[in-house]
């Protein structure tokens, strides 16, 4: 189980290079803020996934929320700052 | 429970890749965002839910459950946000006859 | 196997660190910045440093950002395009000169989580021991802290509330 | 002093009141009466400093209608996740995108509110701007445009809020 539970941290990992090719090379603002939130997304998880990794699930879960909340703060600051003004 | 939470993780595993793809191939950042925010969050929502089953009955299985309602409520309006933002300011989404 | 997702954690590090650095536009700089602190949080929560992510996450990738938007959205849009000038000749040779000297002087330091290290046989077993019967409270981090460190902890708390009005002051809305 | 522009439901905060409670007792998992009393009087404060934006306080019946509809729209997203998933990873990309401008018929701020949501988490369309009924949706492909146009979710949300009156 705690071998299933790495390969997941590891392609999680993977996946987030993946994004991060998105926020380093798109083309407009606006798919850097996708890359972004998809980023957050998977730290969500993975910060989860390292809690049940280490057993201490605990500790972990109210980091993840935190995230979670504090990520639609930012979220929405950037697209409301993107909708005042428009295109850079 | 293992099984069963190693078989929802790999189905939530299977969304977050083809979400990953997505955004790499899609044209646009209106397609993309279908991607990001859609498939994405329905692979997060399946890989919560099996490390909830690996967790069993607990405070933190109920955490793990707000945090999992909380992603599916504020992806969306995320999404929303950026798509607006990203009409508002004159963005065109991408046709099939620019090809 | 322990330490082969932190050399993707570090890899992804880097390549934001670089991005931030190389990008054309400022908002994009921030942006990446954003994810810098993601991945600086995933890299506390994974080296156990619970607390420090958590500071990490909502302040470094939650605050920073919007403080850093508000700025932006302040100033003039020319301001945020950036022209750097390339490093000189000098920065491209002592840059490196001192990151091999660092990795150099890491090589001596006691292994991660070694338990017969300087820092923990030395005052951390007795904190860990009566932090409890001491102050009464569950976390240890929290009453180090905020209890044997209070008097540093109070003077660090005033110069963040002092920079925190300042803040207020200079983003307030006019009229 | 904080101005108002509407008068605060007292049902309203209540529900407020209630629900952040809950959320702090979560969080902080101790039931001493010390931090259980903090948590009450915080989740007032707040409850009653934002209490001025929405007056609308759902009826026991529609919860209940509510609750119904989500195991449905959990189905559909489903559904049209798969359908995404086979779009993207087809060699072809057999994408189409386009706009679709929809009128609904529905006279409630809350139900319009749902719509939006419903039609943003079925993956292949996002609400990409809400005027009063009016929503511009940007759809993926025909067959995800589809569903939007023959107003599938427009009809259960109206057969959800058939009881309410109307305030738009």
């Amino acid at each position: 189980m705690t071998t299933f539970f790495f390969f997941v941290l590891m392609s999680l990992g993977i996946l987030i290079g993946v994004y991060l090719y998105r926020v380093l090379k798109g083309p407009t603002i606006f798919d850097r803020v996708l890359g972004l939130n998809g980023i957050s997304t998977k730290a969500i998880i993975s910060l989860i996934v390292i809690g049940v990794y280490f057993d201490r699930v605990d500790m972990f879960i109210d980091i993840s929320t935190g995230y979670a909340l504090i990520n639609l703060v930012g979220a929405l600051a950037v697209a409301k700052y993107l909708e005042e003004k428009g295109l850079p | 429970m293992n099984i069963l939470a190693i078989i929802f993780m790999s189905a939530g595993l299977f969304f977050l890749v083809v979400a990953a793809i997505g955004v790499v191939r899609l044209p646009d950042v209106f397609s993309r965002s279908h991607a990001v925010s859609l498939t994405d969050s329905l692979g997060a929502f399946l890989m919560l839910i099996g490390v909830a089953f690996h967790e069993g009955l607990d405070t933190n299985t109920l955490k793990i459950l707000v945090v999992l309602v909380l992603l599916y409520i504020l992806n969306p309006v995320i999404a929303h946000a950026t798509i607006r933002a990203a009409l508002r300011s004159g963005l065109k989404p991408w046709k099939k006859e620019n090809l | 196997m322990i330490f082969s997702y932190e050399i993707i954690l570090l890899l992804l590090l880097l390549i934001t660190a670089a991005g931030a650095i190389m990008v054309k536009d400022l908002m994009s700089s921030v942006l990446l910045l954003g994810s810098y602190s993601f991945f600086l949080a995933l890299v506390w929560a994974w080296t156990g440093a619970v607390d420090v992510a958590f500071v990490e996450a909502v302040v470094g990738a939650g605050l920073a950002t919007v403080l850093f938007l508000l700025t932006l959205f302040r100033t003039a849009p020319k301001d945020t395009r950036l022209r750097r000038p390339l490093p000189s000749l000098i920065t491209l040779i002592v840059f490196p000169l001192v990151g091999v000297l660092l990795l150099y002087a890491a090589s001596d330091l006691p292994g991660y989580g070694d338990p017969n290290s300087p820092a923990s046989v030395h005052v951390s077993p007795t904190y860990l021991e009566q932090s409890y019967q001491d102050s009464h409270t569950l976390n240890v981090v929290t009453s180090v802290l905020m209890d044997y460190r209070s008097l540093d902890t109070m003077v660090e708390t005033v110069v963040i509330f002092a920079s925190g009005i300042a803040c207020a002051l200079l983003l307030r809305r006019h009229g | 002093m904080v101005t108002r522009s509407r008068p605060i439901s007292s049902e309203f905060l209540f529900l407020k009141t209630i629900t952040l409670f809950v959320f702090w007792v979560l969080f902080s998992a101790s039931f001493e009466w010390v931090h259980l009393g903090l948590g009450l009087i915080f989740s007032f404060a707040v409850a009653w400093l934002n209490s001025g934006h929405s007056p609308f306080v759902p009826r026991f019946r529609l919860w209940l209608r509510i609750f119904l509809y989500i195991p449905w729209l959990f189905y559909e997203i489903i559904r049209s996740s798969l359908h995404l998933s086979k779009l993207i990873l087809h060699p072809a990309l057999p994408i189409d995108p386009h706009l679709i401008s929809v009128e609904s018929k529905l006279h409630h701020h809350a139900a319009v509110v749902l719509l939006g949501n419903s039609i943003t988490l079925t993956p292949g369309t996002i609400t990409a701007e809400v005027d009063r009924n009016n929503l511009i949706v940007h759809a993926i492909d025909k067959v995800s445009g589809a569903d939007i146009v023959s107003k599938q979710i427009e009809l259960k949300i109206a057969d959800i809020f058939k009881d309410e009156k109307p305030d738009l």
